[in-house]
């Protein structure tokens, strides 16, 4: 019951005449770090502000603990596609944000804000502003945020989109010990089907035109991390490996299918 | 509170003085307006209890049923208000004027007076091209030669004399029936419930008319007379003087008389005037309620 | 002030609307999504000046303010229908109305005109901006009425003197609100067209002028409302006619009734003006608002 | 208009100035990488203003404007000396300075105290916006002297009427600026914010209000103009002292040399507060046009 | 000599100790697809736009066809990190904008600007506002809008970041055919060593602190795919994923040595 769950949703935007979303349905239970992976213009982005309370259904319910989303809400912290920083307040003070909202005290909130930043490999930049820093930069702010407030629930808008891969990999096994150890529910769109494997406790694939679920997974690599094993070696275990390749030719037979995506 | 204008006139000199203040023993507080009209607001807002303002303004307030009585004529006005062509404007009799431009501050006393003179003159109003001009922009326009004819007060009077010549004056005017004065008002409320402070009002201003009109040049004279004038009103001292001049200042005895028919009349006779043209709705059936005289006499 | 921006709850809660338009309005549905929300705010507003008018007809018949200092809305009504059918000063109340609606109109035109070279001007060029503004910034404040015998002494008494003082009551916002609107075009959209080789003239014609255009219609509306409060001082030179002449004339004769008419009038043509000027804002920005 | 904006030039060419600057100027260089450009406006800005004095200069000089509507400078001077030293109409300039600073400074005052708030509730409730924006339009564009009449009426003769009608002046552009940039503030950060916890009211302190920050400056600093220019409609009423009342009083007696004074010094006093506002500005708001 | 070269360039950001990059030089020749992979704030953008002519260095010289770079201009087209489209433009005004500035036909130019449509795979989205798409669909529009200009060179910021797998393909193969029919340079930055490998015909690895050139290599695989290969056999060549890996290594070990990436 203490899930985040969509029900039958569908979103049609204004003056557009397929929906972006139709009759979706989709569970996020306490210990679910739920992936959302599909084409470009599939409705993940959508499906991500509906959870957020950023847009409301046209039909269907999104609930969260059981109550009614009706709107934004701290419980649901959410990584934006592009960052969305305060650009009046420093890297700190924007890492310190969500705690000052809640009335931390300022040398608690802000050592606690530089610890994060260590975490996600930004060390010095503190004392810099938003615009300073470069696309990558900026993403890991973002993901520091949200890491940093006491959330239930992280909502994650391709968040490693502009990390090289190394970064990536340290944001990635960042993520699971955060999941791990702050049982936090994840849900986190991305288009690294490697990525995707690798967090995934239920991996869903989502298809355009209009916008639905069509396949639903269980990787079950996450957990072998969580137990334990080192992100490489799964990496290169040959059912993983497997596992991708297959994923990714599924991906592609579905789109070789000549379909419009646009209305 | 007191409204006061920039009239020159030798209560000014009390006014300075603080005799006012001294003679009935409460503070007064002295306020300068730019026109009769933003008087009349004022005390009909209640904030003013006396006020300083020209004939006109008063028909119209008074034609608005505004509670108000007449009690003092701070002067007639004379040559101090004058009718000026411009020398090349090619006017040379009242004739002349149609079709010509002529430019009077209006609402004014001058605008009062240059209808009346035009009535005398049967000259048709609406043929003279009437504008309106307050006597800064007269001096600009006249000086531009924008306008043909003036009818204004000093100082714009003695610029732009000293390139037109005078057509007509307040003082003739005044002798074809239609005089123009500056007076004192009060509201009926306060003039009721003080009656004395009133009277001394009267008195200290009657005393300080006496004092020029018994000596027009030894008060001229006195350079110290000119100065506290000078400083009230901001006008430049030989302005004083000529505005000094140009006015007719009444004693104790003519307010007395005036402040009875002939000018209860004065004021119908004006009131009418402004309804012909239109700019008053209704009239009063009877204008004395808004004069008296009975504080010029208790003055003694 | 703005009719485009969303509001505030809009861009809080939701974008997707409720009822599903028609696939030939899509279009055109895609541009105004917010019909309703226009529709409920003008219900709003009609409340909102009953309201006024209400407290009017209360306090003018409460007797506790003599109708001498504020006639009551009916004999506001009948004096409209005498000075619109036999006038006020020697001329109807439309006439009037013409006189200071064609003041406006050429001022607004002329301060349009040269406002928004000006301002794209200082938004530009540092250089400019360095030798205009302190001549903007320094006859901004001064007060229309201290200046008015220059005007004359300098342009006469005729209607340049009239029109010049409200074009200058609305060049200076229109000044300020281009430049700052042209100043903060964005860096990145400027530098995309510019590697898609516009020059200079292209720059400004296809990305300043565009995407400043919401905050120049802002800066002519601003502007319009000075112009028309400045009526009255312009139309104290010699005038003839005109709404500012018209308030001006009662207000000394203390024809209260025809002062509020006046009011009323300007109130209303000024309001008329701003909508339309709102619609064109509309018209030619759909986009802005839009964007996160 | 706002030196705050990083000028088009500056956006369009570099980003990377030429000097490296110290280790420990290092933070603040970060925030005003433009100081030379600002230096090099002021220049410019002393120039144009010479031109203006040169300009007068010559004019009054060649004879073709008479001294009585023109003074020299040299006149203007020598009247600002003897009005600062003896005074003019019972008050020394300062005197007369005095008075006006403090009614515009109370007017400010309030205007800002009662106009952030309902710009600000106008920017965020459509419900607030539909019943305010139409009594604003209305009472914006009505001339000052068309009402003053009114206001005296109303609210006496007092500092009350004069702070007022100054205060409606500034009022306007402070509401109308406000509540634009509240409109425009950017979506993605108020649902960041939202999504970390904020309330309502944090949302607005913390989000709304810094960004609208200089947008609603500007909106003062334009009140802050009108209110100057009606400060003569305003010392009308009834006043002993203050620049508006000097300027008129000078002007009825044709004492043009005062009027020009008393120009020049709202002119300068304006000018100077104005760029109080900027400072102000560039402190609240470092960060405004840095952004792509 | 026809080509954009980098000569020692050093740049400084105002307030920082530390220069973004530092005595770089990289030539960019007629017949060059030069890709820059390294890792997040290593001065990637840094170089772009110094090619670009957004910023200029503080010592060093930026030159195209043996003339110096003084400012942005046609024949150097920009694909951005976040899309700078008009947004009072639709999708096809955008795309058709260069060759509007260049004074073409309105008819000729929305054609192009349909056909270049097609080639992103967005043939219906032309009447939509760029605030109507989803991050995948932008992106492409910035991508189709360079396209369509007639450009000598494009300069390519993470232009595939928010691309699924499947179409990130569609439009690395789009790539390669425009850069072998026009003969366009490209210089692109990505974060996916996949397709750095695929496409770059020289590849330079980057490092922050300060920024510079560490290593280039020069993998030949997009010459296989000109000469007509698939992709799909060159991706799964053993050669392919063999160096694929090894970069991938290299990689790493540079980060793994902690070096600090911030001043
Ligand atoms: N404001 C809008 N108005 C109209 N259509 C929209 C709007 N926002 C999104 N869409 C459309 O809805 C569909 C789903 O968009 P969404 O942003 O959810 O896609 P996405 O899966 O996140 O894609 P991407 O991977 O490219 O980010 C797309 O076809 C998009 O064009
Ligand atoms: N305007 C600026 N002011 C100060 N420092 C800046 C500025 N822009 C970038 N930097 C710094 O310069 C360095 C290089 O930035 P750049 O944007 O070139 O990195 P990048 O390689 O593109 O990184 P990413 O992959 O994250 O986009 C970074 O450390 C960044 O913080
Ligand atoms: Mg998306
Ligand atoms: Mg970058």
């Amino acid at each position: 019951m203490s899930s985040l769950s969509a029900n039958q949703v569908t979103v049609r935007y204004p003056g557009q005449t397929r929906p972006a979303l139709a009759g979706v349905s989709l569970d996020i239970g306490p210990d679910d770090l739920t992936v959302a992976l599909g084409p470009s213009g599939c409705g993940k982005t959508t499906l991500l502000n509906l959870f957020a309370g950023f847009v409301k259904p046209d039909s269907g319910t999104i609930s969260f603990a059981g109550q009614p989303v009706t709107g934004p809400g701290a419980e649901r912290a959410v990584v934006f596609q592009h960052d969305a920083l305060l650009p009046w307040l420093n890297v700190r003070d924007n890492v310190a944000f969500g705690l000052r909202l809640q009335g931390v005290a300022k040398a608690e909130r802000l050592a606690r804000a530089d610890e994060v930043l260590r975490l996600v490999d930004l060390p010095e930049a503190g004392g810099r502003y938003s615009w300073q820093l470069s696309g990558g930069q900026r993403q890991r702010v973002g993901i520091a945020r949200a890491l940093a407030s006491h959330s239930q629930v992280l909502l994650m808008d391709e968040p490693f989109g502009a990390l090289d891969a190394f970064t990536r990999e340290q944001m990635q096994e960042l993520l699971l010990k955060v999941w791990q150890q702050a049982r936090r529910r994840i849900f986190l769109i991305t288009h690294d089907i490697e990525e995707a494997l690798f967090l995934a406790t239920e991996l869903v694939l989502m298809s355009p035109g209009p916008g639905r679920i069509v396949e639903t997974l269980r990787p079950g690599f996450s957990q072998r991390y969580r137990a334990g094993e080192s992100a490489r070696a799964i990496k290169s275990d040959p059912a993983f490996i497997a596992l991708r390749e297959q994923l990714l030719a599924t991906l592609f037979d579905h789109r070789r299918k000549p379909e419009e995506e646009l209305a | 509170t007191i409204a006061y204008q920039t009239g020159i006139d030798p209560t000014k000199i009390p006014q300075a003085d603080g005799a006012y203040e001294k003679a009935t023993g409460s503070q007064i507080n002295w306020r300068k307006f730019e026109s009769g009209s933003e008087v009349i607001a004022a005390v009909a807002s209640g904030d003013v209890v006396i006020g300083n303002l020209g004939s006109s303004p008063l028909a119209a307030a008074a034609s608005r049923g505004l509670p108000i009585v007449t009690f003092l004529v701070a002067d007639e006005i004379g040559d101090a208000e004058a009718l000026v062509v411009r020398n090349g404007s090619k006017i040379s009799k009242p004739q002349d004027l149609i079709g010509k431009k002529v430019a009077v501050p209006y609402v004014s006393t001058t605008h009062y007076s240059l209808l009346a003179s035009l009535k005398h003159w049967k000259v048709d109003p609406t043929k003279v091209n009437v504008l309106n001009l307050r006597p800064s922009e007269i001096t600009a326009a006249w000086q531009r030669g924008d306008i043909d004819a003036a009818y204004v007060w000093d100082p714009a009077l003695g610029k732009i004399k000293a390139s037109g010549k005078v057509l007509t004056s307040s003082a003739q005017v005044s002798k074809w029936g239609a005089p123009t004065y500056d007076i004192w008002i009060v509201r009926k409320d306060f003039a009721d419930a003080h009656p004395e402070f009133v009277n001394k009002f009267a008195k200290v201003s009657l005393d300080a008319i006496a004092g020029y009109v018994a000596n027009p040049k030894a008060f001229i004279a006195n350079k110290d007379n000119i100065d506290k004038i000078s400083r009230l009103t901001g006008a430049a001292p030989a302005d004083v003087v000529l505005g000094l001049q140009g006015n007719r200042f009444l004693t104790q005895k003519d307010q007395i008389a005036l402040l009875q028919k002939p000018f209860v009349q004065a004021v119908a006779n004006t009131a009418a005037f402004l309804k012909s043209q239109g700019k008053v709705d209704s009239l009063q059936a009877d204008y004395s309620p808004y004069v008296s005289n009975q504080f010029v006499k208790a003055a003694k | 002030m703005n009719t485009l921006e969303t509001s505030l709850e809009q861009r809080l809660v939701a974008a997707a609307p409720k009822g599903v338009p028609d696939e030939i309005e899509a279009e055109a549905a895609a541009l105004s999504p917010s019909v309703w929300a226009q529709y409920r705010r003008g219900w709003l507003s009609g409340i909102s000046l009953l309201g006024l008018l209400a407290l009017w007809w209360g306090l003018s018949h409460s007797g506790i303010v003599p109708p001498l200092f504020l006639p009551s809305p009916e004999a506001v009504l009948a004096k409209l229908i005498t000075v619109s059918t036999q006038g006020f000063m020697d001329a109807t109340l439309w006439q009037h109305l013409a006189a200071s609606l064609q003041r406006i109109v050429l001022a607004l035109a002329g301060a349009v005109l040269l406002g928004i070279p000006l301002g794209v001007l200082m938004g530009v060029s540092p250089v400019a901006r360095g030798l205009l503004d302190p001549l903007i910034e320094a006859y901004r404040p001064v007060p229309p009425l201290a200046y008015l015998p220059l005007i004359v002494i300098w342009f006469g008494i005729g209607e340049l003197s009239k029109v010049l003082l409200i074009f200058l009551a609305v060049l200076a916002p229109v000044i300020i609100a281009t430049s700052h609107g042209v100043a903060q075009v964005s860096r990145n959209r400027l530098r995309a067209a510019q590697t898609l080789g516009a020059s200079r003239s292209q720059l400004l014609w296809f990305v300043i002028l565009p995407e400043a255009l919401p905050e120049i219609l802002t800066g002519i509306r601003i502007g319009l409302g000075t112009g028309w409060s400045t009526l009255v001082a312009a139309e104290l030179v010699a005038a003839t006619r005109g709404l500012g002449f018209m308030v001006q004339s009662a207000a000394q004769f203390l024809v209260t009734d025809v002062v509020i008419l006046g009011i009323a009038v300007i109130a209303v043509i000024a309001f008329a003006l701003e909508l339309g000027l709102r619609l064109l804002q509309r018209r030619l920005a759909p986009w802005h608002g839009q964007l996160d």
